[in-house]
């Protein structure tokens, strides 16, 4: 191949732009700023592919030393062009250069740095470099050791992370969704390409994947022939073969992270990041969860770097990215090359190169025998070619001058340039192979991992499974959609086009030995070859060692330029061969992925689903406060004006029931309506009670234990039919207790004829409470039904109708002590039904309460609830120790009697009124002897609950303490330093209201 | 006595959705139950339903329509009768006539809340919350499936028509699950558009 | 003359001779026929174990047999917090005695671990959560242990980048333990290896244990992959394998093995000082020194030893980042990882003999075995060395599941997923 | 992982919820040794790496309890059975033996 004849064209206003090379939009021309100053590019850019056309190469500062960093590679394995993209609320750190699409007005700076990216202060860090070595921090701050908060860390700290995340909240919003398909092809290159093309002649349904905006991969890169055409010609053509079958799916700008079980695979799409804003309503990136039965994975290879000294200078960049910013975006990225390689992808990218108009002052070839094809290059291209030799160093700082060669004779040979092109072979990124537990595997010849064992249901393609040429890579990639499509029998067969071999022979080359300068392992994290001898000497070899002391592959690229160098380093420094030494797992997301995506629509209010009661819209009406009670939104109390705070108006709520009546929303209780010829049976080892004398027409109160004798959960039992029964449980507890009943149902007895139906939302059920509540409801109740106390006495329960026709339950219960009811309609009713309550209890002064009052009047009748039902009380802790059965088996009964459980020593529940009554208590405060040192070993309860009680006209409580019941009478200290209290109480039973139950029967 | 009571939707945020491509529309007008078989009552529900309607229960999640009803595979042996509420019609009412020996009857016409979501670009919009495979294929007419949406837990049937679901969830996550569905069909709209 | 003492001069001298003089951070030790005490498990909590042996106890001759590279398990994958928080008077003293040991750590095994005392913060978001954390910070602070209780203004003065306004629900405070925070997790397990190799430990690495030998019905020793090691005393401390290897010896343990995953980002500056932790959200995060969030939320949830976890977890864990936090939307994660925890039935760990004479037993510590490492180390020493339990670990018996003294800080029973 | 529900189908595992060995079944509480029965039954594990037989419940599906047979080092699944068969089952295998 001969230099062409003239020099293409360049772009005036792009020094480094052929006009007509690559697959941008050369028609079209944005701007975009770079620390400030304005740039111009064309759609189908990268940042750094556009910042290569105008001749920027020096693009951010390393984490550590601070050193200037130019642009590496062409992809998603850039360690050191990593800006903050975009500003305000939309900045992005530590976006890569080299995957970031432009857009007119993209704002980009360079960070880690100050004052600027030319002038940067910490880069006296470098200075430093010699103490600041791998395990420095380890050995030192440790003196004094007040310091390290105080000095050491916060300046530690300062000199953290890379770029500044947004002060504002994420601005845009982000979509999930779910996708099945037979298969999951990873990677538009030639492979995955004709993956595809196999697959979908089976007509089964096919998703294809590429990280890039555009199709292709590295035929494009490479800017291969294939069937005698430019690549992008049969890319087109296989594009819109691929979109003309119903079944395939074609996903650009998306990445596949994550492998997971079951052949679930993550993805992410970035939707709208190569756009400024997203339109209104628009997310900005998608998280696909993809099942697929089958999945190929044609992701292609990394190109490595080679280790010498000062590799890491502006105008060092990876053989495979020159020729990517030629081929794809039609940018020389320097005019004056050396190109330095262990392996014959030198041959093509000095083609490249020269046909690019660039000029190649010399090939360091590592291998002493050059290959025919290095040789043949070289001499048609008129190159020095130096075989056997090696680059020591990059000269220069800011930007590459020149080489440092030392020849195969061992002569030093100066050459100046601007770009040092590398080749150290090529990576498989079998990252997705292992993420589910498949080990790598090392390859001797081509001197790389190949996957080992494979999820389940993996196919390979391509260069991902050392398939280095492009004809192997289009065989391989129409095998493996043929093979994924046909249950493991290759069935389809589709013509594989035709393309040129080319040589991939490489010779081992890791490191330069006998280098000068800084020679970068992990560039990112600033890691280099003599860390790893470091990391060595001090007994850090195995492989995780060796990357948890360095940090090396510990970066924003998991170290995928890095880790093989690293470890061949620490292999042949050791004397182990490179498996011996080992690998480190990948780990997901194989690239970064916002937080933003993967919680998608959940944030906000959005995080979890609200839960609305029946009565909610009319609560709002009424001026309700409204309270998060898991999912719920409760109405917590109904302030009226003049009411000066919540205290006020509960007093009023609690006043008005006690004297009057009132209404509260008690929907949210779970519901679950059993039925069966064994319910009976059934709930009598469901619950801890005696169920079995519960009549048809009556309700009961109930407890359901835990099979290790904890209590779990209280309700009522209502038995409306002879196999009927309709249970309730607490609000918190309902899926969980509905989870409990149908696992007995289930497991533990599947003999019983029992069905268990949540009909938790079906009801609308309100709370009417007071001594005017007969007298209300009398209103509501359509007349035919008797509501007397002799026709519907205390725990009565009933099938009736209200409001004229209105289907409806009865029971009368009480968990205020008052004379009280719940009435149940259908749901859709529900918002009626209070309304109809809400007028008809004018005349009777009523009142609408919430969670508060409610609260206040339980604990007014020692109750128990959600603070006392809290998974560690037992039956005879909460004093409901009567209420256990000895005669029947039921859950937790036979460990429920174990020694600690039913200890004496346990705290048991009872009240507390404070003995100066103007003093507030508080719940969470320990109860203490009085005079009692407060340590841990005078600790004798707590309390649980606490509440204003109009009805005394001071505070009052619930808690647990040693010997409750026994004390009565005692005053005890309540101590609760971490809100500055400490109160004397006196142990008093825990009912504070009506200890007779008198009122509750009318 | 006329009954005074007007039922209320649970659905205040929901303003019915109708263009080309989607459609979304909450149907208020349904009376459903659901009944479970007692033990050894299987064949027996079985064959009263077939008698009463002329349809076969399904044993797996589907739906089966006849005479103005459909029946939804709910549970192990357990369904979910749906039904135009009509001139009174209950559906509780109805099954524990027929049912009363051999299930148990729930009245679940005020507990689930329906949504109707309809349009050649339904399957789209829905894959954005439902983790099942909805590709016509998997999920075709009459495809009935408990699972959840966004977080909610949903009972969902596809009807004749090929692109034309119902959900069906409880009452208290109406507000939740419509703000998530317009949201989402916002988002899928104009990106098709 | 090699260094081994670490300090800022070892370092400047190292600097100027290329950091040559530096010996191994640890012998590589060949194992000999027979020890006093023989670890099984090179974590954190068996190097602790060994090192406090030999400076506590006087014994060093002793072993820590590890199956592949020291610091391997999970002192080497989780979120690093370290704190004294706890609720139940059998955990609280145990917790504060590692905290204290915390803060004494880094001048007592000469090496810079970065016990940063920054605080955790868990936030409340309703009465009764309020109530609870009061109850627990009195808990605390009747032991003696910093506690305070902070209100929505606190908070908000505190970390004011929460979402306060538009959360689902509303963070109306939290409670805070300034003392508590972060240690760099694998220098934990690297620093008492130093130490107790210089106090004469053999550590052995790539020995894995394969057997016991017992005589008399005690034990004796251990069949290991490079042979038998006779032993007087032999304590077990392989959490994440405890059910396999106590299977070797024939016991059965509560326990079950759960994955946990955690997360890191990308590194950024630093804008989170402490922990915060969002109990309703199932997260919680802080921000390393290198200026990555590091992050967590629920077990996945169920049993596994694949040291990796599924997707809806990771979902799960994001909303509730985003929740809480909704500036972080365009931080990217890095990696995420799954760990396996040594899940007890009730949540607490275990430090006891077993029914084997001569075997000793530290396991069952859930996701809360990492802050637990010095004490862990001192009462396991203890116990094997004084063949009773310390003071601070006696309610971490074997039997109280027997005997009904479970000791369930979540209160969610026998259940070791929902602890 | 991906659990396939004898009724559902194949089903993502945030369906469902995890509720540990079962390989273990209620003990008789009228035993003379019900109490050490019930500590076995309710707290001991022997949790090897491998195969082991699990109660899973379809909790945002159908309500069905499971008994999963799975690879708790692999995560593969081999088997899932109705919890309610395996249970009639096991009551039927033990009143033949007895």
């Amino acid at each position: 191949m001969a230099r062409t004849k003239e020099a293409p064209r360049r772009d005036p206003l792009q020094p480094q732009r052929l006009v007509d090379r690559g697959i941008v939009d050369h028609r079209r021309t944005i701007e975009f700023t770079f620390d400030g100053v304005t740039y111009k590019g064309h759609p189908g850019d990268t940042v750094a592919s556009a910042l290569l056309a105008n001749g920027v190469m020096l693009a951010g500062r390393s984490f550590k030393y601070h050193r200037p960093r130019g642009i590496l590679s062409a992809g998603s394995e850039e360690p050191s062009a990593l800006l903050e993209l975009r500003d305000g609320a939309r900045r992005e750190p530590n976006t890569k250069a080299t995957t970031a699409e432009l857009f007119d007005g993209l704002v980009a700076k360079s960070q880690n740095r100050w004052p600027s990216l030319d002038f940067d202060v910490m880069s006296i860090n470098s200075l430093l470099s010699k103490v600041f070595v791998a395990g420095f921090y380890y050995k030192t701050f440790m003196w004094p050791a007040a310091l390290w908060e105080k000095l050491y860390e916060p300046a530690i700290r300062r000199a953290a992370g890379l770029g500044r995340a947004s002060d504002a909240a994420d601005p845009d919003v982000y979509e999930k969704t779910t996708a099945h398909t037979d298969v999951l092809i990873i990677g538009g290159g030639p492979a995955g390409l004709m993956a595809a093309l196999a697959a979908a002649q089976s007509g089964k349904r096919v998703i294809l994947v590429d990280e890039q905006a555009a199709l292709g991969g590295r035929a494009i890169d490479d800017g291969s022939i294939i069937d005698g055409r430019p690549a992008r010609e049969w890319v087109r053509s296989v594009e819109a073969e691929l979109a003309s079958r119903p079944d395939v799916t074609i996903l650009r700008r998306t990445t596949v992270f994550g492998t997971y079980d079951g052949g679930t695979y993550g993805a992410l799409e970035r939707v709208n990041d190569h756009v400024a804003v997203p339109q209104k309503h628009q997310p900005r990136q998608r998280l696909w969860r993809i099942v697929a039965k089958r999945a190929v994975l044609a992701t292609g290879a990394t190109e490595r770097p080679i280790v010498f000294g000062d590799n890491d200078r502006p105008g060092v960049m990876l053989a495979g990215a020159v020729r990517t910013y030629i081929n794809r975006f039609g940018v020389v990225p320097g005019d004056r090359v050396v190109v330095f390689a262990n392996n014959d992808y030198a041959v093509s990218t000095v083609t490249d190169l020269i046909n690019a108009g660039a000029n190649v002052v010399a090939i360091v070839d590592s291998r002493p025998k050059p290959s025919e094809a290095i040789s043949r290059i070289a001499s048609s291209a008129g190159t020095k070619l130096l075989s056997g030799a090696v680059v020591t160093r990059a000269l220069g700082k800011k930007r590459v001058t020149g080489a440092l060669i030392r020849t195969q004779s061992g002569a030093e040979v100066r050459l100046f340039c601007d770009l040092i092109a590398v080749s150290g072979g090529w990576n498989p990124n079998i990252q997705l192979s292992t993420h589910v537990g498949g080990k790598p595997l090392w390859n001797d010849d081509l001197l790389c991992f190949l996957p080992g064992s494979l999820p389940p249901g993996m196919l390979l393609a391509g260069a991902v499974a050392g398939n280095f040429s492009l004809p192997k890579a289009l065989g391989s990639g129409a095998d493996a959609g043929a093979t994924a499509v046909a249950n493991g029998t290759k069935s389809v067969s589709i013509p594989v086009p035709k393309a040129a071999e080319d040589s991939v022979r490489i010779a081992p080359l890791w490191r330069v030995e006998d280098h000068s300068g800084k020679a970068f392992v992990d560039f990112q994290n600033d890691v280099t070859d003599t860390d790893v001898e470091l990391a060595e000497r001090e007994g850090f070899r195995a492989v995780e060692h060796l990357k948890r002391y360095t940090t090396l592959g510990m970066a924003t690229d998991q170290g995928r330029t890095a880790n093989v160098n690293a470890l061949a380093i620490m292999a042949d420094i050791t004397g182990r061969t490179i498996p011996q030494t080992g690998m480190t797992l990948a780990r997901p997301p194989y690239v970064p992925v916002a937080v933003g995506a993967l919680a998608g629509h959940h944030r906000g209010k959005s995080f979890k689903p609200t839960r609305l009661p029946p009565s909610y819209k009319w609560a709002k009406e009424q001026g309700a406060v409204c309270v998060e009670t898991g999912l719920w939104l409760r109405p917590s109390y109904f302030p009226r004006p003049g009411e000066k705070d919540w205290l006020d108006t509960v007093k009023r709520e609690v006043n008005t029931v006690r004297n009057a009546v009132g209404i509260c929303d008690v929907s949210t209780l779970g519901k679950v309506d059993v039925q069966g010829k064994d319910a009976a049976a059934f709930l009598e080892r469901v619950y801890m009670n005696n169920l079995k004398s519960l009549a048809i027409g009556k309700a009961r109160y109930g407890g359901m234990l835990r099979e290790d004798g904890i209590l779990f959960d209280d309700g009522t039992v209502a038995r409306f039919a002879e196999n009927q029964y309709f249970i309730t449980t607490t609000t918190a507890n309902a899926v969980r207790a509905l989870q409990h009943m149908e696992y007995c149902a289930q497991w533990l007895w599947p003999e019983l004829d029992v069905q268990i139906i949540s009909a938790t939302e079906q009801w609308a059920q309100y709370a009417v409470a007071g001594p005017k509540s007969r007298e209300l409801l009398r209103k509501i109740v359509d007349p035919e039904f008797d509501i007397s106390d002799a026709g519907f006495p205390y725990l009565q329960v009933g099938e009736i109708t209200v409001c004229g026709g209105v289907k409806a339950r009865l029971f009368r219960l009480s968990f205020s002590g008052e004379r009280a009811y719940e009435i149940g309609v259908p749901a859709r009713y529900g918002d009626a039904l209070m309304r109809q309550l809400w007028e008809a209890g004018r005349e009777f002064g009523a009142c609408a309460y919430g969670t508060e009052a409610l609260g206040v009047m339980r604990i007014e009748k020692g109750h128990i609830s959600g603070p006392e039902l809290n998974g560690t009380t037992t039956p005879r802790d909460v004093g409901l120790g009567g209420m256990v059965s000895k005669t029947k088996d039921f859950v937790g009964r036979t460990l429920g009697t174990r020694p600690g459980i039913v200890d004496p020593e346990r705290p048991q529940l009872i009240g507390f009124r404070p003995v100066d009554r103007s003093v507030r208590l508080r719940s969470g405060a320990h109860f203490l002897a009085k005079g009692a040192n407060p340590t841990a070993a005078n600790d004798e309860g707590y309390m649980t609950s606490v509440a204003y009680s109009p009805s005394n006209g001071h505070w009052i409580g619930l808690g647990f303490l040693k010997h409750g019941p026994e004390r009565v009478g005692e005053i005890v200290r309540a101590y609760d330093p971490v809100r500055g209290g400490d109160t004397l109480v006196e142990v008093v039973k825990p009912v504070f209201v009506d200890p007779e139950g008198a009122r509750v029967r009318g | 006595m006329a009954n005074m009571l007007k039922p209320t939707s649970a659905f205040s945020h929901l303003d019915p959705l109708s263009t080309p491509s989607l459609s979304v529309a909450p149907r208020e007008d349904l009376t459903m139950a659901s009944f479970a078989a007692g033990k050894d009552q299987v064949q027996a529900v079985m064959a009263t339903i077939k008698s009463a309607y002329g349809v076969d229960l399904p044993r797996r999640p589907a739906r089966v329509s006849g005479k103005g009803i459909a029946f939804v595979w709910a549970g192990p042996d357990q369904w979910l009768a749906v039904a135009e509420r009509g001139a009174n019609r209950d559906m509780e009412r109805e099954l524990k006539s027929l049912l009363s020996a051999m299930a148990s009857v729930v009245d679940q016409s005020d507990g689930r809340v329906v949504v109707r979501v309809s349009g050649p670009l339904s399957r789209q919009v829905l894959a954005k919350g439902i983790p099942i495979d909805l590709h016509p294929r998997a999920f075709g007419a009459n495809a009935a499936a408990i699972t959840h949406a966004s977080h909610i837990g949903v009972i969902m049937w596809q009807l004749e028509d090929a692109s034309t679901f119902e959900l069906a969830m409880f009452r208290s996550y109406a507000d939740s699950f419509a703000h998530w569905l317009i949201e989402t069909a916002e988002a899928t709209l104009p990106a098709t558009a | 003359m090699a260094s081994d003492h670490y300090s800022i001069f070892s370092v400047l001298r190292e600097a100027l001779r290329g950091h040559t003089g530096w010996k191994p951070a640890w012998r590589n030790a060949t194992p000999q026929p027979d020890y006093d005490v023989v670890i099984i498990g090179g974590g954190g909590h068996g190097l602790a174990t060994a090192f406090y042996l030999a400076k506590m106890y006087g014994i060093t001759r002793v072993a820590v047999l590890e199956k592949g590279w020291i610091g391997g398990g999970n002192v080497g994958r989780n979120t690093t917090i370290v704190r004294s928080n706890y609720l139940l008077p059998g955990n609280i003293p145990f917790y504060e005695l590692s905290m204290k040991l915390w803060e004494q750590l880094e001048q007592e095994i000469n090496y810079n671990a970065m016990v940063s005392q920054r605080g955790v913060l868990n936030l409340y978001h309703s009465d009764a959560q309020r109530d609870a954390f009061a109850r627990r910070g009195n808990a605390m602070r009747l032991h003696g242990v910093d506690a305070e209780l902070l209100d929505q203004q606190a908070v908000r003065k505190m970390v004011p980048f929460l979402d306060f306004e538009n959360g689902r629900f509303p963070i109306h405070g939290g409670l805070l333990q300034r003392r508590a925070g972060t240690v760099r997790h694998d220098a934990v397990a690297w620093g008492y290896a130093r130490a107790a190799d210089r106090l004469g430990v053999d550590i052995i690495q790539n020995c894995e244990v394969k057997g016991f030998r017992f005589e008399g019905g005690k034990a004796v020793g251990v069949e290991t992959s490079r042979g038998f090691i006779g032993a007087k005393k032999i304590g077990m401390s392989v959490a994440g394998s405890s059910s396999r290897v106590a299977a070797m010896a024939g016991l059965k343990l509560p326990i079950e093995s759960h994955v946990l995953q955690a997360f890191v980002t990308e590194a950024i500056k630093p804008f989170i000082d402490g922990v915060v932790t969002f109990g309703a959200g199932h997260f919680y995060i802080s921000q390393s020194d290198k200026g990555g969030l590091v992050f967590g939320g629920d077990l996945d949830g169920y049993n596994s030893y694949a040291q990796r976890g599924n997707l809806p977890v990771v979902e799960d864990v994001c909303e509730g980042g985003m929740a809480l936090m909704p500036r972080i939307g365009r931080v990217r994660v890095l990696r995420n990882w799954g760990g396996i925890m040594d899940m007890s039935m009730d949540g607490s760990p275990i430090i006891d003999h077993t029914p084997i004479p001569g075997l000793y037993l530290n396991a069952g510590w859930c996701y809360g075995g990492f802050k637990a490492t010095p004490a862990a180390g001192v009462c396991f020493a203890h116990l094997i060395a004084r063949d009773a339990p310390h003071e601070t670990a006696k309610a971490y018996r074997l039997d109280r599941f027997a005997t009904g003294h479970a000791i369930d800080e979540k209160g969610m029973g026998p259940q070791p997923n929902l602890h | 992982m991906r659990i396939a529900c004898p009724y559902c189908g194949e089903r993502s595992l945030d369906e469902f919820i995890y509720s540990g060995d079962a390989t273990v079944r209620r003990p008789d509480a009228s035993a003379p040794t019900a109490s050490e029965d019930y500590v076995k039954y309710v707290y001991e594990r022997t949790n090897p790496p491998g195969m082991h037989r699990e109660l899973w419940y379809h909790a945002a599906g159908c309500h069905a309890w499971l008994v999963v047979s799975r690879d708790i080092s692999t995560h593969a699944i081999s088997s899932v059975e109705l919890a309610k068969d395996v249970a009639l089952a096991n009551n039927q295998a033990m009143k033949e033996s007895a």
